[in-house]
C-alpha cells in the first residue's frame, strides 16, 4: 500500500490567513462587443457561414416558438409553458459546440438545445399537446421533451437530479469507449440542490467526461440570485470541487459556442468534468403560470432587453455579409405560420389509448396491473361520457 | 366570519399565529417577497419583516435541516415544501431527523414545534411531478403527525393546532382546493383537534372514508348512492398519523360496511393501514369486504388524469359493489 | 455445491454477474479496494479492475443519482448503500427517478439495469440508525421491484435474477444473517424468479408470512404451535414488490387464517397492504382477523431491542389468540 | 423595487480563462513547530496556565477515555466504540475557544469537545452502557452522547444532518438576540453530502453566527481523502459560498484555538458563518468494527503518530515551565483509576423500564403506543426469563 499525504499540496502559514469573496476575481469571457463587434483582443472561434446562420435560425426558431406558444397557453389550447427568451444564444450555442453523440440531460428552458438537434415543430407540438404521437405518451406537463434519437434525455421536473446522473452517463460513456460527453443543464437556482453538490463531486473524482452548463439568469422564479447564493456565483464552486470552469457571457453565441468547444475538447482529452458558468437573463416570466411584476421591475428587465443575444448575433452576421434581412424575415414568417399550422393539426390528435396508462411501469405489465386496466376499461365503457378523450377507443379484447 | 378561500384562510391562520407568538418564523422557496407560489404567504414578509418571513435557497433537504436546527433550539418555524412532489430530497432530514429527534435525545431536544406545510395531489393538469399524494410515504414514521385539511374553516383551525401541537406535524394542502373551496372562517383565533376523525354525516349502510380533496368525491358518490336507497356514513380522516381507530371502528361497528378513497396508488396507500386495522377490530361485524378506491398502482399520468383517479362514479360503483356482496 | 454464508454468497453472485457481462458496475461507499464494511464487494476491484468497482464519495443521493445515469446509459450498476438506514438521501433519486423513468418517458429510457443493494434490519445491537427495515417505504412506488432473501441460496440466486432483470430492484440483505446463516450454494450461475413467493413448508390451520431475516423466528414459533398440534403454512414472501397475491391468497383460502410479521414498525408496515388485500380477496374464507406480529410503532431503541423485536415468543402467542378466535 | 444586477461583480475577459486548481493556494495555520516551539513569526493567541492546562488535561483525559473504551469494548463489556486519537488537538483546541452558551452539534468523534465542556466520565460511562441514568435513555449506540445542560446536542449517525440543521440552530440565536453562536463539526466524508452544500450556503445567504469545523483527518473509514474529493481539501469549496475560511493545522492545538477564537468573533460580530478546515489525522481504527489494516499501512500511521497533538503541546507546556510531569503522570493515573472504577460500577445499573419503550415518541404517548406498551407488558410478565433486563421491573399498574 502506498502511503497516502491529504497534506502532500498544503503549504504552512503562521498567520492566520482568511480565506474569503474576492480573493480571486473569476472573469467573464465575452467575445462580441453589445454593437456585434468583436473585442479588439478577441480570438473568434473558426465557424462557417452555414453553420453561424443554422444558430441563428435556431435561435429566431426558438424565439417565434415561444412566443407563439405563450399565446396558445393564454388562448387556452395548451396548459402550460415554458420560454428560453432572452437565453437562446446560451442554449443555441452550446448546442451548437457539441456532437451529434453526445448526450443532453437538459433543465426545462433548452428548447433551443433541443431545437438545434433537429427536433421538429411536428414534435414540438406534440409534446405539448401530450398526444399519441409523442413519444413520451403524453404522460408529462408540456416542455417535459425527450428524444431518444437525438440523444436528448426526456426531462424530469425535480430539480437538480439530473446533475449526478450526468456524470453516472458520462461515466458509462467512458467505460464503454465512446468519442462521446454528456452535458448537463441547470439553473442558477437549482445548483442549490444536494444533488448538484454530488454530481460534481463525483464527476471530478471518478473522471466523467461531464460539461455542467450552468444557466445563471438572475432567478429562480421569484428568488434574485442574490437570495440563492452568498459566493461568486456558481462559477466560484468549481474550484472547490477541483472542475475546471469556465464563466461565459451567457447572451455572446460567439463566446458560449468557444467556451463549449473548449470544454467538450478538455472534458473528452482528459475525461474530467468542466464547469460552465453562463451569464444570462430570463427576459420572460418564469412559465405561464408566474407575473414577474410581483417580484422585479420593468426597469431591470428593459436593462437586459437591450442585450438582446439574438440581436448581438445579428449585428456580428450582417458585419460578416451573411445575413439577408428578407430571408429572415421570411424564416421568421415562415415558422410563425408553421407553428400555427402544425399546433391546428396537432391539437386534433388524440391522447393515447387507455391501455397505454399501465405500459411502462415495468418492462412487462405485472398481473396487478392488468387487472386494474380491465376494471379500469370496464367502467369507462360504462360511463364512456364521462371519460371522452379514451372511451371511444376502448378495445376490451 | 369571513368568506375565505383555502389560501387565503391558510394565510389567515398564518397571520394569526405570527402575531400570537414572535417565534413563529415561515420560509421556503418564493414565500419571502412574493408570498408564494400559490400566494399562501402573502403580505407577511411585509407584516413581519425578513427575519421571520424569507426566502430560501432552492433546496427542500436544506430546508427541513434549517427548521430541524431552529425548532430544536425553539423557534417554531413554519417551513413550506412548495410542491408535495418535491419533499422527497428532504425524506431523510424528516424521517430520520425530525421525527427521531425527541425519542433520541430521551425527551431532552425535539422539533416539536416545526411544522411543514406543503400542497399535494392532482386534478390540475399537473402531471408526474405536480400531482402526487406522498402521505403514506410519511405515515409509517413514529414521531410525525400527518394532518389534511378538506376546507378553509378546517385548514385554519388545524393549521393553527398544527404549528402550536409540540410535535412535528405535516401539514398537507389539497392543492385543487385552494381557490376552488370557499367557506366561511371565523376571523378569530381557533384551533380543530388533531388526531381527530370528523363524521361529516351520518348513514347506516355503509362508511365511506377520506380525506383533503378527496372528500367532495366521497360526497358526491353518496348522493348518488343515496338515489339508490343507500344510506352512507362519511367520515373525514383529518389526521393520518396518529389516525382515529376509535371514530372509524365505531362507525364501521354501526354500518358493517367501509370503503376508502385516496388519491394515492393503491399498493402500500394509507388505506391498507386503515383496512388492516379496521378487520381486526370488526372482524365480526364485517358485512362485505372493505373496499379501497385509490389511485392505480402506475406513476401518475398527465393525459390519462381523468381515468387515472379514483372519482366519484369509480367510488358509486365500489359502493354498490360493497352493499350488494 | 459449497457451503457458504450469506455474505459470501452474494459475494459470489457479484463475481458471477461482473463475469458473465462486462456491464455489471459494483460501487458505493467503501466497497473498492477494501470491499465493503461487511465484506459484501471483496476481492472484486482486484478481479475487475477499479474502472468497474469503485469507492465513491459518501453521498447516497449522489451514488443514486449517478447509477440511475449509468443505467439509463445501458451499463448495468449495481450500486450499494452501506445502511438500510442510510437510503433516505437517495429517496428522492429512487422514488421520483428511478421508479419513474421509464414511465415518463414513454419507454425510450429507463432505469431498468439497476439493482440497489443494502443491508437493513435489527437484532445486532445497532440501534436506532443501524436497524431500520425501511421496505415499506419504498412499496408505495409503482415501478420498483423489492426483493429480500432469507438465505444464502436465495441470496445468490435473487441477486443474480435482479442484476439481470430489466427493473430497477431494490435488493435488501437481512444483516443480522450475513455470517450467521451458512447453507450450501451452487457455484454455477442460477437465478430464482422474482414477484414470486416460497411455500416453505405446508400446513392446514394458519398461514405465516414473512421475509428475510424474520422466516427463522415464524418458523420458530411454528414449532412451538405444533407442539400444541397446531399445523402452519410458513410463506417467504422473497419479493414485496410485485408481490405474489396468487400464492398468498391461495394459501389463506386453505388455511381461513394469516399471520403476518416483520420487523419494521406496524403502522404503514407492508403487513398492511397484505392484510387489506387479503381480507378483500379472501373475505369469505377468513375465520379470524388477519393478525400482524410487527415492530412496535417507535423508533428502533437499543436498550430495549430485544423488548421491540416481533420475535418468536409474541408470534407464538398470536398464533394461538388466531387459532382461539 | 430595486434593480438586481448579478453580474454587477463580474470583470469581462476577451480570451477564455480557465479556473482550475492551483489557481489559490490556501495555507495552513501553524504556530508550534513539531517540537513544541512557536515559529518564529507566530503570534500565539493570549492563553493562561489554568486554561492550557485544563486543554492539557483535557487531551490526556480523552486518550486514556479511549484506551480504556476500546479495552472495553475487546472485553465484550461495550458493545462498540470510536476513539477521537490523534484529533484531539482539533476536538479540545476548537472547544476551548467557545462559550459554555454556544451550542455543539457534534458528528460523534469529538468526545474531547464534550469532555472540555464538563461531561463526566460517569457521564460517558452512563452513555456507553446504555443505562437508566443517561439522558438518553440508552436509545442509541454508545457513543451518541447528548447534554441538554451542556449545550451538547444529542448525536445523531445519518453523516452530515447536522449541518444544515446548525444553520437553523445558529439562526435561531440571532433571532433570540443570544450573545451565542452555533459550531457544527464534521468529517471530510461527511463534506460530500448534499446536506453540506445546503447547510452552508444557507448559512452564507441567511447570515447565521455558525462555525462549521471540518475535522479532514484523510480518511471516511476506509476510502482516503483522495476518492472522496478531486479539490483542495474541503477549505477551498468556502469560497464558493462565499464563506470565509481558515485552514488550520489540526495537530496544533494553538493554532486551532487562535483560529476558532477568531471564527467566533466573526461569526458574531457580522452574523455570519465560517468555516474551518482542521488538517489531522485518525490514528486509531475507524471504529471498534474497523480493522484499518485493510486499507492503509502502519508506516503511513507512524508518520502522523510523530506528530502527535498531545506531544507537541506537552513540549510547548513545558517550554513554559507550566507542565509538571509528575502531575501529569498522576492526572492519567488517576482518570485509568476513575473510568476503570466508574465502568465497574456503571456496568451494573439497569436499563430504563419498559415504560419507557413508548415515552418520547411524541410528547405524550398517543393511545395506539399506550396499547402496544400494556401488550408488551403482560407479554413480558408472561415470558419473564426471555426478557431478563426489564422483566424485573415491571409494573403493571
Ligand atoms: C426539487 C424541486 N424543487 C422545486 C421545484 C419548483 N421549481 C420549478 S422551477 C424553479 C426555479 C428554478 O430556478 P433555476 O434553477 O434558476 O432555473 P430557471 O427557471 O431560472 O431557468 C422551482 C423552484 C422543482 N421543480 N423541483
Ligand atoms: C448518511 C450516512 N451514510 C453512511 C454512514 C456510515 N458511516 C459512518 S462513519 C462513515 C465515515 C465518515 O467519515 P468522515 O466524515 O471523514 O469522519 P471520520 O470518521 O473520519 O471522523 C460512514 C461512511 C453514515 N453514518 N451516515
Ligand atoms: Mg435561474
Ligand atoms: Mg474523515
Amino acid at each position: 500500500m502506498k502511503d497516502r499525504n491529504h497534506l502532500s499540496r498544503v503549504n504552512v502559514s503562521h498567520s492566520a490567513t482568511i480565506i474569503e469573496n474576492g480573493l480571486i476575481d473569476i472573469p467573464m469571457l465575452q467575445l462580441l462587443q453589445a454593437d456585434g463587434t468583436p473585442h479588439k483582443d478577441a480570438t473568434l472561434p473558426d465557424i462557417d457561414k452555414e453553420t453561424a446562420l443554422k444558430m441563428y435560425n435556431t435561435m429566431q426558431y426558438v424565439r417565434v416558438l415561444d412566443e407563439r406558444m405563450i399565446a396558445a397557453q393564454r388562448q387556452g389550447r395548451i396548459s402550460f409553458y415554458l420560454a428560453c427568451t432572452g437565453e437562446e444564444a446560451s442554449t443555441v450555442g452550446s448546442a451548437a459546440a457539441l456532437q451529434d453523440v453526445d448526450m443532453i440531460m437538459s433543465q426545462y428552458r433548452e428548447q433551443g438545445t433541443l431545437a438545434y438537434r433537429g427536433y421538429t415543430t411536428e414534435q414540438f407540438m406534440n409534446q405539448m399537446f401530450s398526444n399519441e404521437k409523442e413519444p413520451n405518451k403524453g404522460r408529462q406537463m408540456p416542455i417535459h421533451y425527450g428524444a431518444k434519437e437525438l440523444n436528448f434525455m426526456t426531462i424530469s421536473s425535480p430539480l437538480g437530479t439530473q446533475i449526478p446522473q450526468a456524470s453516472g452517463y458520462a461515466y458509462g460513456q467512458k467505460m464503454a469507449g465512446q468519442e462521446a460527453i454528456t452535458i448537463c443543464y441547470f439553473g442558477e437556482g437549482a445548483a442549490s440542490e444536494g444533488d448538484f453538490h454530488a454530481g460534481l463531486n463525483m464527476a471530478a473524482v471518478l473522471n466523467c467526461p461531464v460539461i455542467f452548463f450552468c444557466r445563471n439568469n438572475g432567478y429562480a422564479i421569484s428568488t434574485p440570485a442574490e437570495e440563492q447564493f452568498a459566493g461568486d456565483g456558481i462559477a466560484s464552486r468549481g474550484l472547490g470541487y477541483g472542475i475546471k470552469t469556465i464563466r461565459v457571457d451567457g447572451n455572446d453565441i460567439m463566446a458560449v459556442y468557444a467556451a463549449t468547444q473548449q470544454a467538450r475538447k478538455i472534458a473528452l482529452a482528459e475525461n474530467c468534468p468542466v464547469l460552465i458558468e453562463a451569464m444570462t437573463y430570463r427576459l420572460a416570466a418564469h412559465s405561464t403560470s408566474d407575473d414577474p411584476t410581483g417580484y422585479r421591475s420593468k426597469d431591470e428587465e428593459e436593462k437586459w432587453r437591450e442585450k438582446d443575444p439574438i440581436r448581438r448575433f445579428a449585428s456580428w452576421l450582417q458585419q460578416q455579409g451573411w445575413l439577408d434581412e428578407a430571408a429572415d424575415q421570411a424564416h421568421v414568417e415562415q415558422t410563425r405560420q408553421e407553428v400555427l399550422t402544425e399546433l391546428k393539426r396537432v391539437e386534433k390528435v388524440p391522447v393515447c389509448v387507455i391501455d397505454e396508462i399501465i405500459e411502462d411501469v415495468y418492462d412487462t405489465p405485472p398481473w396487478h396491473l392488468q387487472e386494474q386496466l380491465r376494471e379500469l376499461k370496464a367502467h369507462i365503457s360504462k360511463y364512456p361520457d364521462a371519460y371522452p378523450k379514451t372511451s371511444g377507443r376502448i378495445n376490451n379484447g | 366570519m369571513a368568506k375565505m378561500n383555502l389560501l387565503q384562510a391558510i394565510n389567515n391562520a398564518l397571520i394569526t399565529a405570527m402575531t400570537d407568538d414572535e417565534r413563529v418564523m415561515v420560509f421556503g422557496e418564493d414565500v419571502g417577497h412574493f408570498g408564494g407560489v400559490f400566494r399562501a404567504t402573502s403580505n407577511l414578509q411585509e407584516k413581519f419583516g425578513r427575519g421571520r418571513c424569507f426566502n430560501t435557497p432552492l433546496t427542500e433537504q436544506g430546508i427541513i435541516g434549517f427548521a430541524n436546527g431552529l425548532a430544536s433550539q425553539g423557534s417554531v418555524p413554519v417551513a413550506e415544501i412548495q410542491f408535495g412532489d418535491y419533499i422527497f430530497p428532504a425524506f431523510d432530514q424528516i424521517v430520520n431527523e425530525t421525527a427521531k429527534w425527541r425519542y433520541r435525545s430521551g425527551g431532552q431536544f425535539s422539533c416539536g414545534t416545526l411544522t411543514i406545510r406543503t400542497p399535494y395531489g392532482g386534478g390540475i393538469a399537473g402531471g408526474h411531478y405536480h400531482s402526487q399524494s406522498p402521505e403514506a410515504y410519511f405515515a409509517h414514521t413514529p414521531g410525525l403527525k400527518i394532518v389534511i385539511p378538506r376546507n378553509p374553516y378546517q385548514a385554519k383551525g388545524l393549521l393553527l393546532a398544527s404549528i402550536r401541537d409540540d410535535n412535528p406535524v405535516l401539514f398537507m394542502e389539497p392543492k385543487r382546493l385552494y381557490r376552488a373551496s370557499v367557506g366561511e372562517v371565523p376571523e378569530e383565533d381557533y384551533e380543530l383537534p388533531l388526531g381527530k376523525a370528523e363524521v361529516v354525516s351520518e348513514g347506516s349502510d355503509i362508511t365511506l372514508l377520506a380525506w383533503g380533496a378527496q372528500m367532495e368525491i366521497i360526497e358526491k358518490a353518496a348522493e348518488m348512492a343515496q338515489n339508490d336507497g343507500i344510506s352512507c356514513e362519511i367520515i373525514d380522516l383529518r389526521s393520518i398519523l396518529p389516525w382515529d381507530v376509535e371514530t372509524v371502528c365505531a362507525s364501521v361497528m354501526k354500518t358493517g360496511r367501509l370503503l376508502i378513497n385516496h388519491e394515492a396508488p393503491l399498493t402500500g396507500g394509507f388505506a391498507s393501514e386503515v383496512a388492516a386495522t379496521v378487520q381486526e377490530r370488526c372482524f365480526l361485524h364485517l358485512e362485505s369486504p372493505i373496499t379501497r378506491v385509490c389511485g392505480l398502482d402506475t406513476p401518475y399520468p398527465l393525459a390519462h388524469e381523468k381515468e387515472y383517479m379514483p372519482d366519484h362514479l369509480k367510488t358509486y360503483e365500489a359502493i354498490k359493489r360493497c352493499v350488494n356482496f
